[in-house]
């Protein structure tokens, strides 16, 4: 029996506001469920599903993965976006039986997309969920995000895993779906906006699974991982820390240099906190990455700033680059009525 | 009495508990950390399953298993589902299943489960995944079945085979799944699911072994 | 010379994603201006304003402090709350003529009411400010927040600081100035939301002011402050840590004992955190202070979860409570159109 | 030659730079820690007006760094821009006011200063504050007034009083502003501001010093 378990307080690395480190998911859903009942409801264990149904069948967007990356991906359960959200455990896949419920929320009958980042647990979960769904006469598509450019080389991008780049897909596959595009459709701009968008990530330090007693990963006193992952998968290199600037202009330059020749082009920008870094950080890696960007010829032409997709208690951002073009803009400026994205 | 097949999955839920904090460290030197937490997961719901089908009989409750290691998710959930699924129609297959321990029979559980693991998650052997302390298992039950060996005996060899195949997995470099990308930084910690599997593969076996050297003894006695 | 001038990265005792610690408040702002420039300019130095002022001449609100509080204070300048804000430098609140430039973009005739937390740098300098404003001719009244009951007793209320309430009454007097209220109503609304409103913090782990090298305080490894201010002022008690919801009910048995027998009340609620904490741990403490407060007899009409003023990256969170009557209920879901808040 | 007032203040601008991080630990101690990083602006902002009012007598330069004080924000800095302000006041307000340092004039503009922060911040000596080594310089300056002291020793006297009023603020208890909530803890460290201040008294004091000593030595000669 380890100091985690039974009802005292949880003694990590960290100093967290847990009870059971077993309850903390289903604790932070409830949390959620009640915080944001206007909009939401915990339809079953672990699923988020819209308040109010459409009022007029729609393709359903499904999205989920591991828990802990609050406030994704329950945050994005709302009109113009999500119709449910399936949560997993700290960052394990949900499981199948909760995606095909998450999948039965969101039907109307004209098919479900289900997103989601592509790492192994969730593909294996997705796909499973998706048969048993096919299975009951449900016609289900999906789409991977694969945004995160460290995590393969481009002629591997199926490799790739999906870090903040999800927000920009599920949004405008969220968006598409509201506007009463068929499944084909849905698919098609989810897959488009997969492809337009690129992310790269830095990691200040580490944060820890409620119940495993230390941080996923140590960085040194003064080390940083250029391109880590959200949940502290190894990035394309490690050193001390810099200026903020030359991070973003890092950043910025992995990012630019997998677009190709793109100078000219409008794109959205979005920094993406991971947790423990300050909010007044965030809006200064921006600046640099938005100058840098300025700089290579591209014209910023919508910025989103904040903790979109975390990792509990992780230091460091990431950046994303989604090329627009006048649907994906069209689509991303969309009203949408979520926890998290209101516009 | 031999051991019942309960008895044995509850001490591997144990030993799954027990060895939390040391999955969770493996995971978290090439993956991400979660391995200890979400097995603990899958302890509780397996104890659930049992608790709630006490009457079930092995391969209902193998089964029954399965889904309770399929409700915790990530990479590991459906793995674990698969081969117990496959493992519990191995021996329903069997003919006339009167419950006797045989040695083909368990070398078919085994092969299900291996077949089940490699179609699910694509990984071959070398890979560092589970499938590293599953196919020893399987090869030792193999070749104990072509030497004929008492069934105690080939268990304890097949355990030993799968401890030796997860201990033997810190040599490796991931190939597979999140800690794939680790690459040479992999080398040198062991595979935390190959660990998890040879934690309940021994916790079980140890069980199994330990009743049946009790009823010999009652028999002798 | 420190390690923290010039132009190398920044040592200090958290990894921090900044510049030169001189430059971090002109460039968060400069970045928050350019992300946001379709709700808000920079239309002086350290002054956040609307991009479009309202049509109609209306009651100007004028909020502001020092900075550190991302997203406070500018991210809630936009229509239905805020016409400006004032943004020091980190935890220092603006000098006079920073907040007279405020006065001025939010001016349109019918008076100025400025809102800010009751420090004594803040009370000095708007009050300075004022006089400026007075003597060219604008009316203008204050409204000095004043949630925190951990910071004096209830007989010395005045002398309490203002920590996340300030949200609450913005929002209160925004809408109220928004609706085209009179100075003096949007003043008394201001006064009643405050008066309505308690909150109660917890400080897990410190911040660190940009150049200072260390953290403003330390807690040891397992240690907590209840009570403890936004900038690292003493609480009411330091303790071990404890499990989330021991935490919530100490919270909220301070509230609650602080705002006598009110029980059956319709409240609001709102979960703020610092900088550092999980929002996993957010809503975990969310659903932990809403059972204490149903528990208590109080109706939970309106909840927030997110990190609404913050302290640079300090880890903790609060819990402020306000108690509703028709009118505030109806400012509080008046529609709100800011970067932070959006409704 | 004297030193000029401007060099006294570039000094005082340069003592403050320095002494950042003690600023920042003793205001972290009992206050919010932002006492080093705000003044580092103040003399960011001092050397600016410096630089833009090259030409600017004695009173107008003051009330230029009063002003630049005040731009920085925070409890501190309406703190020092009053009492600079009312400096400069006291500086006009002396008649025919000839560049010459006398006592009475210093007194006159300590005297002013005091009052000016009392004015504005309520606090009374033994508040753990900046009045705390403003009040003993002025004292200091009373005394060797009435003593009829040569002027260089009065100003070497009253930063004395400054130093060693600022280190007696480690004894008190802060009873305002954002220490006071501290209360007992705050004992055993310095104020923040006090602390401050003797350091731009210091620099600026052993600026004028050294200069007057160098004109004495070469006027002897
Ligand atoms: N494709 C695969 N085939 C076989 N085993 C795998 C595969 N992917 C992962 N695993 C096993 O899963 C383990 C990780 O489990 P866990 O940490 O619970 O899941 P996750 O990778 O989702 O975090 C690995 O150590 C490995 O043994
Ligand atoms: N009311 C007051 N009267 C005189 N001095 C004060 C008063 N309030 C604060 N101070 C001085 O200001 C110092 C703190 O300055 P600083 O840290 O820059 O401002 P803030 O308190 O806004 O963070 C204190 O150490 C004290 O000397
Ligand atoms: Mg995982
Ligand atoms: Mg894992
Ligand atoms: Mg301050
Ligand atoms: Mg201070």
């Amino acid at each position: 029996m380890t100091a985690a378990q039974g009802t005292g307080a949880y003694h990590g690395f960290y100093k967290k506001l847990i009870n059971d480190p077993f309850d903390a998911v289903d604790e932070a859903l409830e949390g959620f469920a009640g915080a944001h009942s206007d909009l939401v409801r915990l339809s079953a264990p672990h699923v988020i599903a819209r308040r109010v149904a459409a009022s007029a069948p729609k393709v359903g967007l499904v999205i989920g993965g591991g828990s802990g990356h609050e406030p994704a991906f329950a945050g994005y359960v709302g009109r113009g976006m999500a119709d449910a959200a399936a949560c997993g455990n700290v960052f394990a896949s949900p499981p199948p039986d909760v995606i095909l419920n998450a999948i039965h929320e969101a039907s109307s009958g004209r098919g479900v997309l289900m997103g989601y980042g592509n790492y192994a647990g969730d593909v294996l979960n997705f796909g499973l969920a998706a048969e048993l769904a096919i299975a009951e006469g449900i016609e289900v598509r999906e789409i991977r995000v694969t945004d995160d450019v460290a995590s393969a080389a481009p002629q591997e991008i199926e490799k790739r895993r999906g870090i903040a780049g999800d927000i920009i897909v599920f949004k405008c596959a969220g968006a598409a779906a509201e506007r009463g595009d068929s499944l084909a459709e849905v698919e098609r701009i989810a897959v488009e906006a997969n492809l337009a968008t690129r992310s790269m990530g830095v990691a200040l330090a580490g944060c820890e699974v409620p119940g495993a007693g230390r941080p996923t990963f140590e960085l040194g006193a003064d080390e940083i991982s250029i391109g880590m992952g959200v949940h502290g998968e190894p990035g394309i290199s490690r050193g001390p820390l810099e200026p903020a600037d030359a991070i973003a202009g890092a950043l910025v330059a992995a990012i630019v240099a997998d677009m190709g020749p793109q100078a000219g082009r409008e794109i959205a920008l979005l920094v993406n906190g991971l947790g423990a870094t300050a909010t007044m950080d965030q809006y200064i890696l921006y600046r640099g990455a938005r100058r840098a960007l300025e700089a290579a010829g591209f014209h910023v032409a919508r910025s989103y700033v904040g903790e979109y997709i975390t990792s509990l208690e992780m230091a460091g951002a990431s950046v994303t680059v989604t090329t627009l073009n006048d649907e994906l803009h069209e689509l991303l400026d969309a009203p949408a009525r979520t926890t998290r994205f209101v516009q | 009495m031999t051991a019942s097949l309960r008895d044995c999955i509850l001490a591997a839920a144990d030993a799954v508990d027990a060895g939390r904090d040391e999955l969770g460290r493996l995971d978290a030197v090439a993956g991400d950390g979660d391995h200890g937490l979400t097995m603990a997961h899958g302890a509780r719901a397996v104890r659930r399953a049992l608790e709630e089908n006490r009457e079930a009989p092995p391969a209902d409750l193998l089964a029954k298993v399965a889904m309770a290691m399929a409700s915790i998710g990530g990479a590991i959930g459906p793995i674990y589902a698969t081969g117990l699924l496959k493992t519990a129609g191995a021996i329903r297959a069997s003919e006339s299943w009167d419950g006797a321990v045989t040695l083909d029979r368990l070398l078919a559980c085994a092969d299900a489960a291996v077949g089940a693991v490699t179609a699910l998650g694509h990984a071959k052997p070398g890979d560092k995944t589970i499938l590293d302390a599953m196919t020893p298992l399987a090869e030792s039950l193999r070749a104990s079945e072509a030497e004929a060996l008492p069934v105690d005996e080939a268990i304890s060899r097949a355990r030993d085979a799968a401890l030796a195949g997860a201990a033997a997995t810190s040599g490796m470099i991931a190939s597979i799944g999140r800690a794939a990308r680790l690459g040479e930084q992999s080398r040198g910690t062991p595979d935390a699911g190959a660990t998890s599997f040879a934690m309940i593969v021994r916790a079980a076996v140890d069980t199994y072994l330990a009743a049946a050297r009790e009823q010999t003894s009652g028999t002798a006695r």
